[in-house]
């Protein structure tokens, strides 16, 4: 029943098929919570900070233990009850108990229970141990409506059969139409707490299109008014040249890299990790293959977030010195090291592919793997079946160096994607775990600085790029704000004109 | 007439089960249902009967192509009905089945030389060119050119098939020859030339033949003895003249009368059985001719009558015979 | 009617002995791989009203082949190259294909096919198989009904359709079929071989026709079934005054039905008789010997001697020199001329054979 | 039955059998001769980005990739990758479903029957899902994909052969050989198996076919011969994102597949036509 | 009652076929290197929570006494619940069946009502041109990869000419299903307009999964109706002065569908399997690109959903043909 400009499709690369707002953590599926959900903080801007949000403050404790958040008044749920402590509690004890999306990392800090309703309108969470990155993991504690999922539980699931296809939210936008084989439908919340402008969006509809190709030849029919996955140059530029949309271009935090199974050899020996970190031909990927389109960032950490040690060059594609790196080399290299790629992404295909070129060149034997993601992360838990070198993204969770550096090269976290390295030292978790108990961004910046410098210095990954996000949107639609962790998925203040 | 029988066979029966559309059996079809006869050394006995009266089913029940349902096959004096495929092979050279069809019982892939070494290199030990000079002296007798051992079946005509078939079964030196309807399908001369050679070949192998053929006079032409087959039983069994000039069973009579005899009296003016032969897996009651029979009285539906001597060398199963 | 040539059914019977068909100087070969097979090579045959002819001869020496270029459905790779066929004073050659589907086939001449088991569809009943042939060739259908590609989807004239219908049930009940009102509903296969050839019959003389062409009718059944049959044939055709084609190997049928006798030889006529001259007093060297080597009691076996002659290049002149003790020099250059000996009695060869009476 | 001369020539004679051997030919003559012909050998593993995606030129024939690599020299070597796929696993295929087909086809009793109706629930699974879960499991690799396609590909040999095999089970001349008292194994392997050597054949030939489209396919999804092989399905997936602006990347293997699929398929109906009794009993005898 | 009788007997066998094939697939998603436990449990889960989540799930358990767990769910009719969209995978199923229903009977009936006609024709006008043509035609649209094919259709019809949509089953977000059949929803609100999106929507993907489909079709039919044309019963026919067209289509075509349907029949695997290609082209929210997803998950149960459900319709279809079968051939002799 919306005129025809004020609707607006999203074809995302993955599939919206929940709309709980605690099953997932992953970026490409943010569209759920940033639009039918808040938080008590919320991501905005680029870089990124931190807004207060159905919050409208909150205190630390000295000790860095609790953190007291007082709410605004007024925030209405979309069944028309208004946003109180209790429901963020209940949301905080929702998302431990399911186990799902974010809680691994609340998990690390935070106990159930642990959250309490001082009144109706304070809420106050008490950590195990101080943590530097809590505030930024806050955003994902999309408050949910407590009455609601309560009467919809069945069996002590949290809800969790009616959430993943109902709303429970108070976002911009409440669920209208949801089918998992196809994505959502949303309509305007009109009485959302933060107001409306004059412009907006009435309906917004975000569908997953798993075939990039169709995702372009979708916006360029205009049966998509935005479309989502990182694309490669080449459709850019047909985007661009075919008149129809506009491609928004952003600074982005998302790094691409080749993660090294530090515990085995040939591996395990600096001199070959050197000379592979001189084997790849970063201007051949960046400028060539990406047409230029991303920035080289020599250290783990996007260049564009505090924390990065501004001196360090990184290493350069240079065969000549892979080869005098492998002359020193104490380990044999008598089978192919493994180069693994996310099947299905393109672009960490093309590195794998330009990776194994260069070792070649530099007399190296390697072969090429593909591994759906999820066969990947599975085979990381294990250092005997990770792969010997594994090329994909580090996406921003949190606009912090922890994110990157942090939980890189952190022995906590060694086995998972973050740390697929395996990498264990004592001297960078000595200097991780101090920089986490700090709130004070200056000295912790050093701190991060130091441990960047040791990791580049031992190789102990590969990195190519630092990402520009670029948005590919109908030519018609303004009012897009891109910020990392949003991926411009956030469409309150999007609008049509002309 | 004292020599002990080649072959005797008692009470032979051979059953095929009916299965509906599933597989599975509902019923049985009786394709030969308790004969009996014995066959002399270089004798030769015919059978005569009509379609599907369960000819070529004796004809296979003893060369082991079909096991029998229950009777006793004697051959030589030794019991060959229930042995094992593996036993069986060594009866096989000696008592051999001619095919109705022989120039389908030819492997269409396989050259004459390679169909006629088959048997010898499954029995016998002999060397290739032993059997290349077995082939090439059957080949003569049968009357063919040794050119056409390299030729396919389908490149001769029925007659030389038929002529193969016989020297396929010739290069074992058999004693007993089941010929399964050996003219049916051929013209008239070239029915004439098959004949011959079989007289001559059972002259020159010491043969006996079992003599198969739906064809009176052809089988009045070579023949000693006949059995008269309907619905798998026999019906009547007698030396060939007897049957032809003295036959009791009105079934055998009706089959004489069916055959048109060229300057005589007309069949189509004479003929007078009417029906069909009786649907095998529901056979009648009693005398199974009786559907059709001109005499069949009440007493038949009731009697299956026995095959039983009439006269000398002759038995008819006809209450009346 | 617009067309002189048409005839109407049923009320000119030609009255027998007039000529109904004749053959003339018929050639048809045969494309094959191998070349050009001369099937049949200056055939001639006549046959009078009401009367049955016999075509004899031996496997593949063409009888099927003239059959079907009388009824114009020769195969695709068969051509006639020359001669004519003459029906009750009509050149079937010259009729149009249509004309020949739509009058002649099915209506004036129809056919008794060798094999009743392949000639039925096997998946149509036997009720709807006649009726379809009695909704395009009942002798009730007016001329102009329904023809061609709007015949298609026409119905079938609710009147004629019960006329034809009783005509049917009192025919299967002429060819002595058991239970005719039951027939309609089977299907074929629940038919034994003598009741489908029954059925053929049946089927074939319900459009009334001038003429059957019987194309070995009886060579797949038993004895006792197939002396069923020819009994019945042969009163249902001499009853109902009907001319027949009898094509047949086996000389004993033909001794069984026919008025006269045609003997063929590869391709070729070579004597033509009637009945009884043919069996008591042959002429021709190959008949004399096909009689001979009938298996007789009493008289030795004697084949032919001799292959039949190969289609692609076969013999020149008589093709019948090659195998014959008598042959002269003219057999093998030219083909002998039709000599009458009276009575109907024709005979091609130049050496004929003085067999006593 | 003719003898192979025959066979060939009359291959030879039928224009569309005669020009799907053609391309067989030309194929196997290509993957054998890959590194003659191609003008970059070393396109296979050596990617010079600076070169990417340029149209069709002398120095590249066909253009280059999206890595920069020659696409001629690439569809050439993937012709080998194609042709062992096709031959190794349709070979594997004709292994398992061949015996299995015999076996079954010879015992109708219950072993003919369970053989029977294990196949039938490996067709029951579509041969690409069950192929996609294969190279799934056990990691893409080519030999995977052999695997995957062989695993799925045997039932159609068994159902033909065991068809085949239950028609000429009833024959005369096998009942005939029966009675002359010849050994079964004989009997199978003499006589059954060289009769339904033709269908077999006819199978193996568009199985080929078949197969290639099916590898191709799962190329395409990603989960085939894993990069830099030059494998067509892949090559395509690979430009798909390039078209319509750099066509060449994608139709060169394109038309590869087509191609090759095509010649296998019409070398199958060729044979089909001179070896099939059915067709060649249309035939008069002599 | 024959038809009766053999529908009971095709559902007796489909128990231990499905069984069977339950089986198989599951030892084969069994020894899938991934953890689908693992990855559930989460990216950063310890080893103690993982095992207590497998403990959960009863994957602890030796395989055989999964697999009868499994038996035992299925004959409740149940088939889990998929570890990644945590919803009941029949409920998943059934709501992407009706797509993938829709675009395969589309593309049979495309194949079938298409390739039937073609195939007689081909088989009338043997070995010449016209024969030629759809022979070269329809090894051709064998040949074709349909991934290939359905690019180009997409670029041509979809972006060039802008005739037909480029995506999806409906323009806008799908409406509430009532079968899920989008033709037989459209028709049953009486909502023309949207039916003839819909069917705009079908055309593309069907013709791309039809085209092989319809090649086979074609060449069966052909042999079918060349070797029918050899039966003594079209002389006869021919002979009797049945009008040839008659002949054609009624009585040598149905004898020649008798051998073509179990074709036709097989053809739905084929059809089934290319829809994974397909639907993940057109984005076409079907089975087949659920079933891809599935297998890269690892998903167990979502994967072993698919299994059965194709098993079901490899059933149904076989069903279907032996019933076609009994009312094309009515002898009975079939099965
Ligand atoms: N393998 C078989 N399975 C089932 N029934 C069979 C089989 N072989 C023969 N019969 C049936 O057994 C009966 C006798 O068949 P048989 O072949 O012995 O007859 P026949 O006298 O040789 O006939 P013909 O003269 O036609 O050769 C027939 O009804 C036939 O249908
Ligand atoms: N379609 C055809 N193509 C090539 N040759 C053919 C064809 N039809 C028949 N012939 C050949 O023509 C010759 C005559 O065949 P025809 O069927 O007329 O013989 P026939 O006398 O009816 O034989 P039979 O008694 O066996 O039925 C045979 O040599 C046959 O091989
Ligand atoms: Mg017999
Ligand atoms: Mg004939």
């Amino acid at each position: 029943a919306q005129a025809a400009g004020t609707r607006f499709v999203f074809a995302n690369e993955s599939d919206y098929d929940t709309v709980d707002p605690h099953a997932a953590f992953d970026v490409g599926r943010v569209a759920v919570r940033l639009n039918l959900y808040d938080g008590l903080l919320r991501w905005q801007k680029n870089p990124a900070v931190l807004e207060p949000w159905v919050a409208e403050s909150y205190v630390i404790s000295p000790d860095g233990l609790s953190y007291t958040f007082k709410m605004r008044k007024g925030v209405k749920f979309h069944d028309g009850s208004e946003v109180k402590a209790q429901d963020v509690v209940y949301s905080l004890d929702r998302i431990l108990a399911v186990g799902k999306g974010a809680s691994s990392l609340f998990k690390t800090m935070i106990d159930p229970g642990a959250a309490k309703a001082v009144d109706d309108y304070t809420v106050e969470f008490t950590l195990r141990k101080p943590s530097a990155i809590f505030l930024s993991v806050v955003p994902e504690i999309h408050i949910v409506n407590r009455a609601l999922v309560q009467k919809n539980e069945a069996g002590g699931d949290w809800g969790q059969a009616w959430l993943s296809k109902n709303d429970a939210g108070s976002g911009a936008y409440k669920l209208t139409q949801f089918d998992p084989a196809v994505g959502f439908v949303a309509q305007r919340f009109p009485d959302h707490f933060k107001g409306w402008g004059t412009k907006w969006l009435d309906e917004i509809e975000f569908r997953g299109v798993k075939d990039t190709n169709t995702r372009v030849l979708g916006l360029l029919r205009d049966d998509f008014q935005g479309i989502g996955g990182y694309l490669q140059t080449d459709q850019l530029n047909r985007i661009k040249s075919n008149g129809t949309a506009q491609v928004l271009e952003a600074e982005s935090m998302r790094v691409m890299m080749a993660q090294f199974n530090m515990t085995r050899a040939p591996i395990s020996d600096l001199h070959v990790r050197r000379a592979i970190s001189y084997a790849f031909d970063y201007d051949g990927f960046n400028k060539d293959i990406l047409g230029g389109l991303v920035e080289r960032n020599p250290t783990p950490l996007p260049n564009t977030i505090w924390g990065v040690p501004k001196d360090v060059k990184g290493y350069s594609f240079d065969l000549d010195k892979a080869k005098a790196e492998l002359a020193k080399a104490q380990a044999k290299i008598d089978k192919p090291i493994e180069l693994a790629f996310l099947t299905g992404f393109q672009q960490s295909e093309q590195a794998a592919q330009l990776l194994q070129n260069g070792l070649t060149k530099a007399g190296v034997p390697s072969k090429v793997v593909g591994y759906p993601w999820p066969t990947i992360v599975d085979k990381f838990k294990d250092p005997n079946t990770t792969p010997d070198v594994s090329i994909y993204w580090i996406s921003t969770y949190y606009a912090d160096p922890h994110n990157w550096v942090g939980e890189m090269f952190s022995s906590s976290t060694a086995g998972t994607f973050k740390n697929a390295a395996h990498y264990k030292n004592p001297k960078v978790d000595a200097l991780l775990d101090k920089a986490l108990s700090l709130t004070d961004q200056s000295e912790r910046a050093k701190l991060y600085e130091e441990a960047t410098r040791i990791v580049v210095d031992e190789a102990a990954g590969l990195w190519i790029y630092n990402t520009k996000w670029y948005g590919p949107y109908s030519n018609k639609l303004k009012g897009i704000v891109f910020y990392p962790i949003g991926s411009a998925q956030e469409m309150r203040t999007a609008y049509y004109e002309g | 007439m004292s020599q002990p029988p080649l072959l005797e066979v008692e009470g032979l029966s051979r059953h095929f089960p009916v299965r509906n559309m599933f597989g599975w059996q509902i019923g049985a079809l009786r394709a030969l249902d308790g004969v009996s006869f014995k066959v002399r050394p270089g004798e030769t006995l015919g059978i005569v009967g009509e379609s599907g009266c369960g000819k070529s089913t004796l004809g296979k029940a003893l060369a082991g192509i079909h096991a029998a349902s229950g009777g006793r096959i004697l051959f030589e004096g030794t019991d060959i009905t229930g042995c094992s495929a593996v036993q069986r092979r060594s009866v096989a050279p000696k008592l051999q089945y001619c095919y109705q069809d022989p120039g389908n019982s030819l492997d269409p892939r396989w050259t004459v030389r390679r169909s006629l070494a088959e048997p010898l290199i499954v029995h016998s030990a002999l060397t290739a060119r032993e059997r290349d000079a077995r082939i090439a002296k059957i080949l003569e007798q049968v009357g063919l050119p040794l050119t056409h051992l390299e030729l396919y079946p389908h490149e001769l005509s029925g007659g030389q098939q038929r002529r193969v078939g016989l020297a396929r079964i010739l290069t074992l030196y058999p004693r007993l020859v089941v010929l399964d309807e050996p003219t049916s399908g051929l013209d008239v001369s070239v029915q004439a030339s098959v004949l011959k050679l079989l007289r001559e070949l059972q002259a020159a192998f010491t043969l006996s033949y079992l003599f198969i053929s739906h064809d009176l006079s052809v089988v009045r032409a070579m023949c000693d003895r006949v059995a008269v087959m309907y619905a798998g039983r026999i019906v009547e069994e007698a030396p060939t003249e007897r049957i032809f000039a003295s036959a009791k069973h009105p079934y055998t009579l009706s089959l004489l009368a069916a055959i048109p005899n060229i300057g005589g009296e007309r069949i189509t003016d004479t003929f007078a059985l009417e029906g069909e032969p009786p649907d095998p897996v529901r056979p009648p009651s009693g005398c199974r001719f009786r559907t059709r029979c001109p005499r069949a009285a009440a007493v038949c539906a009731g009697t299956d009558p026995p095959l039983r001597r009439i006269a000398p060398g002759q038995a008819a199963a006809c209450l009346f015979a | 009617m617009a067309c002189a040539t048409c005839l109407t059914h049923g009320s000119d019977v030609a009255t027998p002995g007039d000529k109904l068909l004749e053959v003339d100087h018929l050639c048809v070969t045969f494309a094959t791989e191998a070349g050009a097979a001369k099937v049949l090579d200056g055939v001639n045959l006549t046959i009078r009203a009401g009367e049955i002819m016999g075509l004899v001869g031996e496997s593949g020496c063409g009888k099927t082949t003239l059959a079907n270029t009388i009824l114009g459905i020769l195969a695709g790779n068969a051509r006639a190259e020359a001669g004519r066929v003459w029906f009750a004073g009509e050149d079937l050659f010259a009729l149009p294909q249509r004309r020949m589907a739509r009058d002649v086939r099915g209506r004036r001449i129809t056919f008794i096919p060798q094999d009743p088991f392949g000639s039925f569809n096997p998946l149509f009943s036997v009720g709807a198989q006649t009726r379809e042939l009695m909704k395009w060739k009942s002798p009730r259908r007016a001329p102009g009904e329904h023809q061609g590609l709007a015949g298609f989807f026409a119905r079938y004239p609710r009147a004629r359709r019960r006329a034809d219908a009783e005509a049917i049930v009192q025919m299967l009940r002429s060819v002595q079929m058991p239970d005719p009102a039951a027939t309609a509903g089977k299907l074929p296969h629940e038919f034994s071989g003598g009741q489908r050839q029954r059925l053929m019959i049946a089927l074939a003389l319900l459009p009334q026709p001038q003429l059957v062409i019987a194309d070995e009718p009886t060579t797949a059944l038993d004895v006792t079934i197939q002396a069923q049959i020819l009994k019945l044939l042969k009163q249902l055709a001499k009853s109902r005054g009907i001319s027949v084609l009898f094509t047949t190997h086996d000389l004993g049928t033909a001794y069984e039905i026919c008025d006269r006798i045609t003997v063929m030889y590869a391709g070729q006529e070579v004597e033509s008789a009637p009945v009884a001259d043919f069996f008591g007093r042959p002429q021709h060297p190959y008949t004399v010997r096909l009689l001979e080597s009938l298996p007789r009691p009493g008289r030795e076996l004697r084949e032919i001697g001799g292959e039949i002659p190969r289609l692609i290049d076969p013999p020149s002149g008589c093709r019948f020199h090659p195998r014959c003790a008598r042959a002269s020099e003219i057999c093998r250059k030219e083909r002998p001329p039709a000599t009458s000996l009276g009575g109907g009695h024709e005979v091609r060869c130049y050496h004929p054979v003085e067999t006593p009476p | 039955m003719r003898t192979a001369r025959d066979i060939a020539l009359k291959l030879i004679g039928d224009p569309s059998a005669a020009l799907g051997l053609l391309i067989i030919v030309a194929l196997v003559a290509v993957a054998v001769l890959a590194p003659l012909i191609a003008t970059h050998p070393e396109a296979v593993w050596d990617m010079n980005p600076r070169d990417r995606l340029l149209p069709p030129s002398e120095t590249y024939l066909f253009g280059t990739d999206r890595m920069g690599a020659d696409i001629f020299s690439r569809i050439l070597f993937g012709a080998r990758i194609t042709l062992t796929i096709a031959i190794v696993a349709v070979g594997a295929a004709l292994m398992i479903g061949v015996p299995i087909g015999l076996i079954s086809g010879w015992c109708g009793n219950w072993l003919g029957e369970a053989l029977l109706r294990v196949s039938d629930i490996f067709l029951a699974v579509p041969q690409i899902v069950l192929a996609i879960a294969i190279s799934q499991t056990l990691g893409p690799s080519i030999e995977n994909v052999i695997l995957a396609l062989s695993v799925t590909y045997w039932p159609w040999f068994t159902r033909l052969v065991h068809a085949e095999v239950r028609a000429l089970r009833h024959e005369t001349f096998i009942e005939a050989a029966i009675a002359l008292g010849v050994p079964t194994w004989r009997i199978v392997l003499l006589h059954v198996l060289p009769s339904v050597l033709s269908p077999i054949i006819v199978r193996t030939s568009i199985g080929m076919g078949f197969t290639i489209l099916t590898a191709s396919a799962l190329g395409f999804l990603g989960l085939g011969a894993p990069p830099p092989a030059p494998e067509w399905g892949r090559m395509i997936s690979e430009a798909r994102e390039f078209l319509p602006e750099a066509w060449w990347s994608a139709l060169a293997p394109g038309l590869a597949i087509f191609l090759v699929v095509m010649g296998f398929n019409l070398l199958g109906d060729g044979l089909r036509d001179v070896l099939d009794p059915r067709i060649r009993r249309g035939n008069p005898g002599r | 009652m024959r038809i009766a009788a053999l529908i009971l007997v095709r559902v007796a066998w489909l128990a231990p076929t499905l069984a069977g094939l339950v089986a198989i697939v599951f030892v084969i998603s069994r020894v899938i290197p991934s953890d689908p436990v693992a990855l559930l449990a989460g990216e950063t889960a310890s080893r103690a929570q993982i095992e207590l989540l497998r403990q959960k799930l009863g994957l602890d358990r030796p395989l055989p006494r999964q697999l009868l767990d499994y038996y035992g769910q299925l004959a409740r009719g149940d088939l889990g619940t998929s570890l990644f969209t945590t919803r009941a995978v029949w409920d998943d199923l059934s709501a992407r069946l009706p797509a993938t229903m829709e675009l395969t009977i589309a593309a049979m009936i495309l194949a079938v009502a298409l390739g039937i006609p073609l195939g007689v024709v081909a088989a009338l006008y043997r070995n010449r041109p016209t024969d030629h043509a759809l022979r070269v035609v329809s090894v051709a649209g064998l040949a074709l990869a349909s991934f290939w094919l359905a690019l180009m259709l997409q670029l041509f019809f979809a972006m060039d000419l802008r005739w037909l949509p480029l995506q999806a089953r409906i323009t806008g977000f799908p409406p509430p299903p009532i079968t899920g059949f989008y033709v037989i929803d459209a028709v049953l609100e009486g909502n023309f307009k949207r039916l003839g999106d819909v069917f705009a929507h079908l055309i593309l993907p069907a013709v791309t999964l039809a085209i092989p489909a319809l090649a086979t079709v074609v060449r069966f039919t052909r042999a079918g109706v060349l070797e029918t044309l050899q039966r003594p019963f079209v002389t006869y026919q021919r002979a009797m002065g049945i009008p040839a067209g008659l002949i054609v289509w009624k009585y040598v075509l149905r004898n020649s569908l008798v051998s073509t349907v179990t074709q036709i029949g097989l053809l739905f695997g084929i059809l089934l399997a290319g829809a994974v290609v397909i639907e993940t082209v057109f984005q076409w929210p079907g089975i087949g690109a659920y079933a891809f997803e599935a297998i890269l998950h690892s998903d167990y149960a979502a994967v072993m959903g698919f299994t059965v459900y194709a098993g079901v319709v490899f059933g149904i279809v076989n069903l279907i043909v032996d019933i076609l079968h009994a009312v094309l051939d009515p002898r009975g002799t079939a099965a």
